[in-house]
This record gives structure tokens, C-alpha cells and sequence, in this order.
């Protein structure tokens, strides 16, 4: 199987959706000619032509704004907000257009449409490079949000986001386009291309939304995690020598419930990991729903371990991003619960 | 140099509020027929002009004059009275049911009729309106059913948005009515990215977005104006400037323009600012910018100078903002009273057969009326199922919803 | 005490706010000649002047927008949402802007501004005049966000806000405005200056943001609400007959946990109630911390009893609104839990 | 009538793309002197032909020009001369730095040091500046000191904004200077409101607005037009149109308008536009401008027409979308020849005088960098403390990040 970055692989998933369907379309600013701040479009505008992919104005609202419309004609506009830090302009749109048209119109018009935004931190990009804005689309009825964590979901969740007939907002780890990154900001990195975990399945596969996936077995906790947060657990799982569950939610909604209360079911102990800051974050939503279903099995309060109710700081990255050596705290902590 | 002075807040008002006299003297009304007819393909730097003064057809005697007279038959004049007659009847209706409490909520179109009806007809299938909650004209003149307009407004079990709507918030796709929204403006940048789509399938279609005076200060006007200034896909982009929004006047949202069409040409876009009250004028200049979007030369704003006689809605009384009178005073007259004139004039139309079309246009809409109470209002009789309020917030209702679903017991 | 609708004692607040500081300025769409729509501003133009109350163009993002900057001027702006419904717009510039703007200047300007706005349900308003975005408000870093149950609350919580050094997001059960609701709709409803509970101090008085009131003590379990459901929540204990604690939280964030976790603490048993859709409401992140502060005393799940997720429907409002029986299935369900 | 055809995306490209030969023979370049100077209280209806026009005062000889000529005496020209030296050292020093890790990022102002240095000279103490990440010039031009500049770069512990902003997001209230977001185009409104509050005030400071070209596609563009068109506070729009837009040219913002200048029009607003690269043009629009405020004749746009020479940021390659040379081909020149050339035009000025004054910038330059490094980088050295993260969310820390705070051990 070939290995590719997770940009690339998301590359990979536009030209096969745009290549099957004329229907789809590709806009966002600097993602025509150039390809995209982060590459992800790069090629797509000279293959199919600048009807297909173009640039837009910078204008969030209107990039989600027309893509409503052209969603609503029958076009499949997969769009691009250069930042998710840069969604809210067009949240409007998002929330009171995009999320409603089905079900104000009882269905006369859909809207099927993705916006794709490069979310979350760990690239020294201060507060308006890293934000996980998350929380403020599950709470939106309407709306489906997805979070890959590795080049082969991405392209199989791009996939089946492109294909669903309702938006779906697609929430791309920007500190993983290239390489896993697990929190150890002073290791080296690798790149997706270089390991097996790059590994990429050619052709069309669809991987569903509403699907996590059990990414380590383990029998004394559960951590639920998402995006770059995996790799995080994952190297705080290894590091803790605990026998923890490590389940990758990469749909936050619909939520794969089943998956996660059978686990918590079954270790009796559950932590919530996200870059997003704590309060209101989808860990509440998370730890809400497994406290109601699992009340009896739980033998710990769930935790949470997420970015600080602060604006993302510049310098103090490290600081605020929810590496390692906090989420291996935490599991000591719910272990001794 | 000027002298410098501390500077202060320049705060927009009326020269008029509840107990002065109405005064519309500040409004510059051209005489009918004196404002040119460009081509259609002329550059829109060199059409300014089109966009502070006011495109009017019938002058005072009802004649039709001018350039832009002869877009519609006599045939088809009377059948925009009739739309106009009964979309005033219907208004009249259903502000009568609302404080009956058969339903919660109503808009009406009162002195604006002329707008959407005639602008409708100067479209064809295939093309898609992304209106207000002030231009049901469309859909009347579009030859939607009343009684289905209704079922909406009294939310009943046969309303086709299920009941989920506010009332007057209709859809009608096969109709080319895009699903309207409360949230003011989010409509008309939609309409351009509908005419994008037109454009990248290369489907002759076009849109036409509609949005108020008021409204224009939205950021969603500003998207609208950069995209389609940028891709120039087929779109129309109408404000309907009835004076008034809510209880501010025109005034708060304009600033310090000549007029809200005039914002169209920081665009390079051209426009033209019409008479809504007079439905020719309305009609011929619709039908210029459709010839506009249709030849692929671009987008056309189009600024409908009328009033808003009635209230804003059903919640609001303006005798608190406004003088009652203002509205008697308003220059451009009364839509229907303007086309009456005309066809009277052209020897088509009688005070009798006026008279006649009155009571048949309030016969289909009490026969409608009583057709959709048949099936029940928002209080009583057959009323949408809570079922529906589960379904299409997505195609496919997943776990959750169901679970919420079966809480409510269905 | 004299006696006033929520109405009135706004207005009250408003007055004394801008007789007491010049730099008091109140604007908002057609909150100036005409007073706004629910009248919470009526006479204010007229008493002050069209400089310290006036009318501004339809657009949400320039009333937040030319109040950041007012605000970092030196005034305190106190503007109004005509509906929350309508914040959207301005959402940017409440999220990226007015809530950090201390921070990212490292306090060089900063942002004191009341962003008014009526909320909730129970009106038949329909999808666009019945919101309750709250969450999205509790989920930003530097904002804080107060939600009042009564006409007495109303006016010195709004004090306290304008008094506030910080953005504060002061939502107004718009169903509350002229009298309380029970959810009990097929009941004729009290006008507020017609009952005790409408009483109101006169003159300046405030009431501290972050302080949650016990409104009726209770030892079988803690209803946690704000509101307008905290009169739902005191009709549905009333009913059940069961001795359920009711706090009404007053200010979300920051959130008075003490008070709350010291009613779960001896009650063992909690519920929280809000309008806003369930998923990420402002529930979980209550449930979240509650389970995390009280798990050794909690005898049941925490229940969530909210809107359901799905946009506010028109003709099902009362399928909807989360009523009093709704919640007294909620007060059986925890206490045989 | 023109005939029907299927419509298009029309998505505007520039004519010229990695590999071409750079060309600017489309952008019409007045003679400098040639543009009138109006009356700051003329009526803006009246100066439309300023917006697509270039206001221009260095002519090809370095003789300054016409009626907007004479603004500045010989030593404030040399200042402004060595600001800009300073800018450009600052930026070539700041880039290498970057390069070496000492920071994460950085955004030159490559042949724009014109436009924000020559601007700041037409305000006085009390004004604000909104400005984007490209405007430090207002900083060196207002004497902030670079070393301050630099311990933000560097987000050491000397750092006023404490580590917690992206690099070059400066903040400077005492040097009129507002905090730097980056949400592009937030600030634009933001001025127009702390024009509102001077004129609520009735306090004679005034506002000045900044964005690129590409930015006025956002809605707050809009937002800060309408409310500065209705409100007429004291405040200054400035477009600063460097041509580009990360890797899209200014066409895809632009449109169909002439330019950039010519939104204002739609607004009742007077607009300039001005050759960016000329520090004498620069200073004498800011100072009309400035006339116009202070006199409370209210808003008034100017569009800066300059060229971005450099990348977008230190993130940027541009010549993966535009011709390596087409910063040498760009007709406006480079503003620091220009305004030495000036100098030297009239005297007051050699080329011995211009390589002394290079060094000078550059010594103060480097003397600033050592005592910023001194203290620390990024990477190492002083550093903000973790603490200062949960500071300044709220004046007074509540109690949930004070738990928060304790968890990081502080
Ligand atoms: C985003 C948003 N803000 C505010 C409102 C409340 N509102 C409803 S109608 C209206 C006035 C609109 O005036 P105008 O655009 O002139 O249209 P008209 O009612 O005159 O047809 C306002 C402020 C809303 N519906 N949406
Ligand atoms: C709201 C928002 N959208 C997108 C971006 C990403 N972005 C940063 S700079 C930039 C280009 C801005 O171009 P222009 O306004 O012309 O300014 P210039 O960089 O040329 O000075 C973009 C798209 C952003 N910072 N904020
Ligand atoms: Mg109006
Ligand atoms: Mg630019």
C-alpha cells in the first residue's frame, strides 16, 4: 500500500471525489492555483480546471454563504477556511443556514456541503493558528463533525463526508498533516511517508461517520480521544505501563456511543482528552453522556484533560497544550480513583 | 483649511415622527418616462446616473411612457391586478386570522404589491427567487396554490414545512422560492452562489436575491456584492426599500449614500433604482436585468423605491414611530390603484370589472381560507406530528435523535 | 418595593447605569426613538440624548464591532441583540475579539461592554426567535455569561455587568419579560407587577456575577437551572412532591460550583435543565464537573433535561420546551436511580 | 436584445504567472502633480475621479510635484527617510532571525515602509491606529523603541504582550498603536467605533482604520463603511492595496470594480487613491484626511497603491504563484530610492549621507537585537512564565483558572 502524508492523502480523496462526480466542487482561498496554504488542493485546479476549483475573496461568510446556495442548486461544494480559527465569520451560515435547510424546508432543499478547516495546536501558532472549535458545532443540531486522526481515516472520512447529504464539518489536525505528533514537542518527527501508519488504501473506500475505532485494547480505562490528542494517549498509555483502552472517536457527531460505553463498561474508568479548552468543551458532552449510561460500572470520576479555559498563548505552548505527562497524570489519577 | 471642532455623533433621523405632518418633499420623484433605457450590454461606469434617479413608467394620467414602456400585454396587466388583488385580500385574511389566534405571527405586503408580483413575471422555470419574508407576491404571481400557503401560516397538519416554520416563512422549489430565513440577509449571498453553480454547470438559470433596506447593512449584502463582482455568474440582486425597518427609516441603514442602489457601483456592478409601486416599471426593469443575467453579461442590482403602509408584523404597531398618516402621503401612490388607472386608461380595465375582480379575488382567498381551517389552524384541528420535529435534521436520523424521538413517545 | 415586569427593571438598570456614569452608551436596532422591540430601552433616548442611546443599521457585527472599539476607547457600551437568535453575525467579534482583547494586549486595552440579549423559548417565535446559545458562549475564554430568573436579579445582575471590567454576555429569558412561566402554558399567565415576586429595590443595587441562589432548599435532590426553567423546575418539584433542592445558577460562567456541589454533596442526586439542545449544552459541562466533584456522594446518574437536538419548531413548541412534566419524569427517574 | 447564452464562471486570474515575463502595462500610472487636491469640505459626490485615479507627488526626477507637493519641510523628510532605513533593517534582521529559530514567524513590510511611515507623521498624540500585521512602520515612525518590537518577536520575558501573541501582533496604546489581531479585517470596524466614542465624547482624537486589499472582502469592511457612513465620526480608512493577497491577486477581491478606492462611493464617503511608494504622496492624502476628521467633515477612504516585494510571511514562497522579478518590474518603484532620490533632487541629501544613514539604521537595529536577545528568545534565555497564560482573561482571575493555574504549578 502506498504511504502518503495526511495531506496528501486528503489531495488524494478531492480528486477521486471530484474525478467520479462533476458535481464536485473545490473553493477556498488560495486553494486554486496555488493549491492551498497547507498544499491540500495543490493540483486539483489544473486537472479540473478553474469551474472546478478556484480561489475565493477572503470572506468566510462567503465562501460558506455561496456554497449554501450551490449545495442547494445540487453541486457538492467541498470548501476549505484557510484556519478553523477563520470559521467564524461564516458561522452564520454554518449554523442558521447550512444546519436548517433540510429541516426548515422539509427537505425541498438539501445542503450537501463539507468544510474543511485545519484545526488545533502544537505549531507555535499563537492564538489564531490553533484553536479546536469543535464544541461549537456538536452542539448545533444539523451539522455532522469529523475529526481524522491519520492519512488513511482522512481520506476514507473526506470520502464519506463528500458522499453525505448533509454538511459535515471536517476538522483536519494541522499538527499531524505531515507526521503523527504525539505531545513530545522535543523528539524528533517523522513523517507520515516515512512509516507504516502512513500507509493509504488506493482508489475509493469510504470509512462511515458516526464509527470510532479501538485503537489499543486495554482493560483499566478508557481514554477517548480525537485528532492529534490519539497520538497523544497512545505515547502517555505506552509511557504509564498501565493496561489503558484507547479509542479514537473520529466522528464527534453522530457519536459512536456504543463503542465507548461498552469500553467504559467494561474498565470502569474513562478519561476525555481534547486541545480545546475545558469548559464547554466536547469532553463535557462526553463525559455527560458515559456518567449517565455507565453510572454503575464507573469506579472513578471521568476526567478530563484538555487545553486551558485561556486564549492558545505563543509562548507558552507547551505549557497549554495537553502533552503526555498530563494525560499520563490523569490516568494515575483515575487508576487510583 | 477648515477649522478644526471637536467632533460629535451624527445620528440619522426623520425629519418626521408621530404628530408632525408627513412631508415626503425631500424626495426627488422624476416625471414618467424621463429616465433613459440603456442597452443592456453598456459599460456600468458609464450607467451611474440610473442609480439616483428612479425608473417610472405610468405617469400621472396612467399612461405608460417612455422607454421602458411595452414589456407586458394588456392580457397580462390584468392578470398582475388580478395577483395583486388577491395577494392584498390574502393579507387582509390572514391579519384577521392571526388576531383570531389562529395562528402566532403574520407579515403583509401592503403598498408593496407591485415588487414581487411583477417581478416574477419576468422570470421563467428553472430560475430561483431567494426572497424575504415580504415578497409572498412571488409565489402568488408564480401560481402557488393559496390554500398551501396557508396551511403554512396556520401551521397545520397539511403545512408543507410540517409545522416547523414561523408562519409566511414558505419554500416552494417548484416554484422558485428558496426556503426563506428569519436571520435577515443570509438569503442573498446564497443566490450567488446558486447562480455560481448555474454558471459551472453552464445552465441557463438564474437567482435572484431579494433583501430590505433595513437589511442591506448585513454582512451577507457585502459577500453577495464581493462574490458576484468577482465570478459574475447570472444573479439579480433586488433591495426592496420600503422607507422603513421595523422602526428605524431608511436613513440609519443608507448613512451618508445618495441611495442603496448607488452601493452597487464600488462593485462595478450596475444598477438601476425603480418605482415599486408601479408595476410596468417594476416589470420592464426585472426584465432588463434578466436579459442581463441570460446573455452571461453578469449581475444586476436593482433598488425598488416603495413604502410600507402596514406594520411591520403582526407584533408591531408604527403609529409609535411614524405619523398614521405618512403613508396616505407617500408619493409614489398605491400599486393597485396606479395599474387600475392605467388599464382604465387604455380603455382594458372598468370600475365595474375592478369592483368584479375585488370580490373574486377575495372569493379564491375565503374558499382557500376555509379549505385549509378545514384541515385546522395552529390551535386546533389537525396539526403536524411532534414525530416531525425529529425528522430531516438529517436525511438519515441518527441514534440519538431516535432515542429523543422514543422519549417523546413516538 | 415597588413592583416590575423583567421589562421595567431593565430599563430601571439602563437609567440608573447612565445617569451614574456618562460613559454609559446604549445602542442597538431600534433601541433608540422607538425604545426596542421588547421595549427594554424606552425613554432612554429621549432622557439621555441621541449620543448616549441611539438606532443602529441591521447588522450585529457592527454593533459588537464599533462597541470593541468604544469599549477600548474608554465608554461602556451596553448594546443590544434584538434576538440571540441573531448574534451570529457578531459572533466573531464577541469570540476573537471582545473576549480577548485583554489578553492578546496583555491588559493595554481592554473590553468592557454588556452585550444584551433576549433568549429562550415559549413565545411560538419559531426557530430564529426562540435560541438559547449559551454554550457558545461558555465555551470562549474571557467572556462571562449571566442569565437572570426574575425582575429583581435582572436589574442588579445587569448592574453588576455593566460594573464589570469584562465582556458580559447577559441573556434574557425573553418568556420572562412580563411575567414568570411555569411551562405550564394552558394557564393564564401573571404579569410580574401583579405578584411579590415582581418586586424590585429601588436605586443602584448589584447583584455579584458568579453567585447562584438556593431558591427553594430540598434534601432528596439538587435542580440545577437558569432562567426561565428554574419556575419550570419549582412547578415540577411543587408537583412531584418530592424535596428537591432548586438553584437557580444566575451567572454560567464563572459558575458558583461551591453552592452547587454543596447541594449534590447532600443531596446525593442531580438534575440540570436547559432549552438549549442537549448535545454540548451547557448541561454537560455541569454534569461533567458535578460527576467529577461529588462522584462519591452521587446515588444515581446525573439527567439532563433540555431541548431536544433538533432546530426550535413552530407549531411543536410545546413538544419541545423541555415543561414540568418533562422534569418530574426526570425527579422520579433520579430518585429511584 | 443580446443574445442568450449559457453562463460561466468568470474566475479572474492575472495575466501573468510563474514564467512569464512580469508585466504591469495594464495598471495606469498618472503623471505625478496631475491629480487635483479638492477642498477637504467638497462634496464627495463631486470627487469621484480621486478614486481611480493615483495621487502622486515624486516625479520620475525626484521633484516633488503639483498640489499635493509641500506637506513636509526637508528634516521631516529625512526622518522619514531614516524610518524607513530602520523598517527595512528591522525586517532583513528580523527574517534572518527567524530563519535561525529565535522565532516562529515573522511579516516584512519589503517595499510597503512607505505607507505606514509616512501616514503616522500626518497624525498627532491621542490618535489610534487599527492596524493590520503589516504596519509597523506607524511603531518605528512613532518611536516606539525596537527593542520592545523585538521582545515580542522573540517572546521573551521582556515581551509587553508576554509571550501570549503570535510575533509581529504588537501592541502599543501610548504610541497610538492598537493591539493586532489575527483575525484579519476585525480591526476595521473597531476603529470606526473608537471614532464613535471620541465623538460621543466630543474629544478632537481621531481613528485611523487599517486593511489589505485582499481583507475588504470580510464583512467588517462593510460593517466599518456602513456605520462610518452614517455616523460620519472621525475616522480614516485605509486600504493598503500591495497587489496581492497571500498567493491570490488583487483582481479575486477586487472584481469588477476599477479599484478599491471606489467602494467608498456606495457610502457617500470621499475616497483617495495614492502611490504607496511615495512618502511625500503618503503624507499629504493622511494629512487631507486629517483635515477632514478634525474639521468633524467625518470618514474618508484612501487606497494605498503599493507592492508587496517580499513574502507573504516567513510561512510564504511566492514565486510558486507569481514571477520571481516581478517586484523589479513594479512601475511605483521603490519608496526609499524615491524618497532619497527627493532628497538628493533638492539638495539635501548625497549618497554618502544615504550609505552613513543605512549603517546607522543598521547599527540601531543590531544594538537593539543584542538587548533583546540579551534577555531571551523563543527558544531559550528569559522566557515568559507559564503564570502569565492564565493572566488577563478576566481582570480578576475567577476561580476555575485559578484551580487551572495551580494545576501547571504556579
Ligand atoms: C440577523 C437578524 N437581525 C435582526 C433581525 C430582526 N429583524 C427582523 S425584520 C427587521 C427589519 C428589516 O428591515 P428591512 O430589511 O428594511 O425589511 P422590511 O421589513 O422593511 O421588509 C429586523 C431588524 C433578524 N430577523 N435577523
Ligand atoms: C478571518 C481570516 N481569514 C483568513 C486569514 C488567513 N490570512 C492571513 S493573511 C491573508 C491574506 C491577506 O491579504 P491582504 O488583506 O491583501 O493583506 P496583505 O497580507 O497583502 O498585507 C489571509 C487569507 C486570516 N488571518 N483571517
Ligand atoms: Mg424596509
Ligand atoms: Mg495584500
Amino acid at each position: 500500500m502506498p504511504r502518503m502524508t495526511m495531506i496528501e492523502a486528503i489531495r488524494d480523496a478531492h480528486a477521486i471525489a471530484m474525478e467520479d462526480d462533476p458535481d464536485v466542487v473545490v473553493m477556498g482561498e488560495d486553494v486554486g492555483y496555488f493549491g492551498g496554504v497547507f498544499r491540500c488542493t495543490a493540483g486539483l485546479q489544473k486537472r479540473f480546471g478553474p469551474s472546478r476549483c478556484f480561489d475565493t475573496p477572503i470572506s468566510e461568510l462567503g465562501i460558506v454563504g455561496t456554497a449554501v446556495g450551490m449545495a442547494a442548486y445540487g453541486l457538492k461544494p467541498v470548501v476549505e477556511i484557510q484556519f478553523a480559527d477563520y470559521m467564524y465569520p461564516g458561522y452564520d451560515q454554518i449554523v442558521s443556514e447550512a444546519a436548517r435547510l433540510r429541516y426548515r424546508s422539509a427537505g425541498e432543499f438539501t445542503c450537501p456541503l463539507v468544510i474543511r478547516m485545519p484545526t488545533g495546536g502544537g505549531i507555535f501558532g499563537g492564538q489564531t493558528h490553533s484553536q479546536s472549535p469543535e464544541a461549537l458545532f456538536t452542539h448545533v443540531a444539523g451539522l455532522k463533525t469529523v475529526v481524522p486522526s491519520n492519512p488513511s481515516d482522512a481520506k476514507g472520512l473526506l470520502l464519506a463526508a463528500i458522499a453525505d447529504p448533509d454538511p459535515v464539518i471536517f476538522l483536519e489536525p494541522k499538527r499531524l498533516y505531515n507526521g503523527p505528533f504525539d505531545g513530545h514537542f522535543d523528539r524528533p518527527s517523522v513523517a507520515w511517508n516515512r512509516i507504516e501508519a502512513g500507509e493509504v488504501a488506493e482508489g475509493r473506500y469510504e470509512i462511515p461517520l458516526g464509527k470510532a475505532r479501538v485503537v489499543r485494547e486495554g482493560a483499566d480505562a478508557t481514554l477517548l480521544a480525537y485528532g492529534t490528542m490519539v497520538h497523544v494517549a497512545l505515547a502517555a498509555v505506552e509511557e504509564s505501563g498501565a493496561d489503558v483502552e484507547v479509542i479514537d472517536l473520529r466522528t464527534l457527531l453522530p457519536l459512536d456511543l456504543e463503542t465507548v460505553t461498552a469500553s467504559v463498561a467494561k474498565t470502569g474508568r474513562c478519561i476525555v482528552l481534547h486541545e480545546a479548552t475545558l469548559t464547554s468543551g466536547f469532553g463535557a458532552e462526553v463525559a455527560a453522556l458515559v456518567q449517565a449510561e455507565c453510572f454503575y460500572a464507573l469506579e472513578a470520576p471521568i476526567l478530563r484533560v484538555a487545553g486551558w479555559d485561556t486564549p492558545y498563548p505563543h509562548a507558552q505552548e507547551w505549557d497549554y497544550f495537553p502533552g503526555p505527562a498530563r494525560v499520563a497524570r490523569a490516568i494515575q489519577t483515575v487508576m487510583e480513583g | 483649511m477648515p477649522d478644526e471642532v471637536p467632533p460629535r455623533l451624527h445620528v440619522p433621523a426623520p425629519a418626521i415622527r408621530p404628530g408632525d405632518d408627513p412631508d415626503f418633499s425631500h424626495v426627488a420623484i422624476p416625471r414618467a418616462g424621463a429616465v433613459r433605457r440603456p442597452d443592456p450590454g453598456e459599460n456600468p461606469e458609464e450607467m451611474r446616473d440610473l442609480a439616483f434617479s428612479i425608473v417610472r413608467v405610468l405617469n400621472r394620467d396612467g399612461e405608460a411612457v417612455g422607454p421602458w414602456a411595452g414589456s407586458l400585454t394588456p392580457d397580462q396587466l390584468r392578470e398582475g391586478l388580478r395577483h395583486m388583488l388577491t395577494l392584498r385580500a390574502y393579507d387582509a385574511r390572514m391579519l384577521t386570522a392571526q388576531r383570531q389566534g389562529k395562528t402566532s405571527f403574520y407579515m403583509q405586503h401592503l403598498g408593496e404589491e407591485a415588487v414581487s408580483c411583477a417581478f416574477q413575471r419576468a422570470l421563467r422555470a428553472g430560475d430561483m427567487n431567494f426572497p424575504t419574508y415580504r415578497q409572498a407576491g412571488l409565489l402568488v404571481a408564480a401560481g402557488y396554490p393559496l390554500v398551501k400557503m396557508m396551511n403554512q401560516v396556520f401551521s397545520n397538519a397539511a403545512d408543507p414545512m410540517r409545522g416547523r416554520q414561523l408562519p409566511v416563512m414558505y419554500t416552494a422549489r417548484e416554484h422558485g422560492f428558496f426556503s426563506i430565513s428569519g436571520n435577515l440577509a443570509t438569503q442573498y449571498v446564497q443566490a450567488v452562489g446558486w447562480a455560481m453553480a448555474a454558471a459551472i454547470r453552464g445552465e441557463r438559470k438564474l437567482a435572484v436575491g431579494w433583501i430590505g433596506d433595513g437589511s442591506t447593512a448585513e454582512s451577507d449584502f457585502h459577500g453577495a456584492l464581493v462574490f458576484a463582482s468577482t465570478y459574475k455568474p447570472p444573479v439579480i440582486l433586488n433591495i426592496v426599500n420600503n422607507q422603513w425597518a421595523i422602526s428605524t427609516f431608511q436613513g440609519i441603514a443608507r448613512g451618508g449614500a445618495g441611495t442603496f442602489a448607488a452601493r452597487a457601483h464600488g462593485f462595478g456592478i450596475p444598477a438601476l433604482r425603480v418605482d415599486g409601486n408601479d408595476y410596468l416599471a417594476v416589470h420592464a426593469a426585472g426584465a432588463w436585468a434578466v436579459e442581463r443575467a441570460r446573455a452571461d453579461l453578469g449581475p444586476t442590482l436593482i433598488e425598488f423605491v416603495t413604502y410600507r403602509a402596514g406594520g411591520h408584523s403582526t407584533s408591531d404597531d408604527p403609529s409609535a414611530y411614524r405619523p398614521k398618516e405618512e403613508g396616505k402621503a407617500w408619493p409614489l401612490g398605491d400599486p393597485i390603484l396606479r395599474l387600475k388607472a392605467h388599464l382604465i386608461a387604455i380603455g382594458e380595465w372598468t370600475e365595474e370589472r375592478h369592483v368584479q375582480a375585488e370580490a373574486e379575488a377575495l372569493d379564491e382567498v375565503v374558499a382557500a381560507q376555509k379549505e385549509a381551517e378545514a384541515i385546522g389552524t395552529l390551535h386546533s384541528g389537525e396539526r403536524p406530528s411532534p414525530r416531525e420535529m425529529f425528522e430531516d435534521v438529517f436525511a438519515e436520523m441518527p441514534p440519538h435523535l431516535i432515542r429523543q424521538r422514543h422519549e417523546v413517545g413516538f
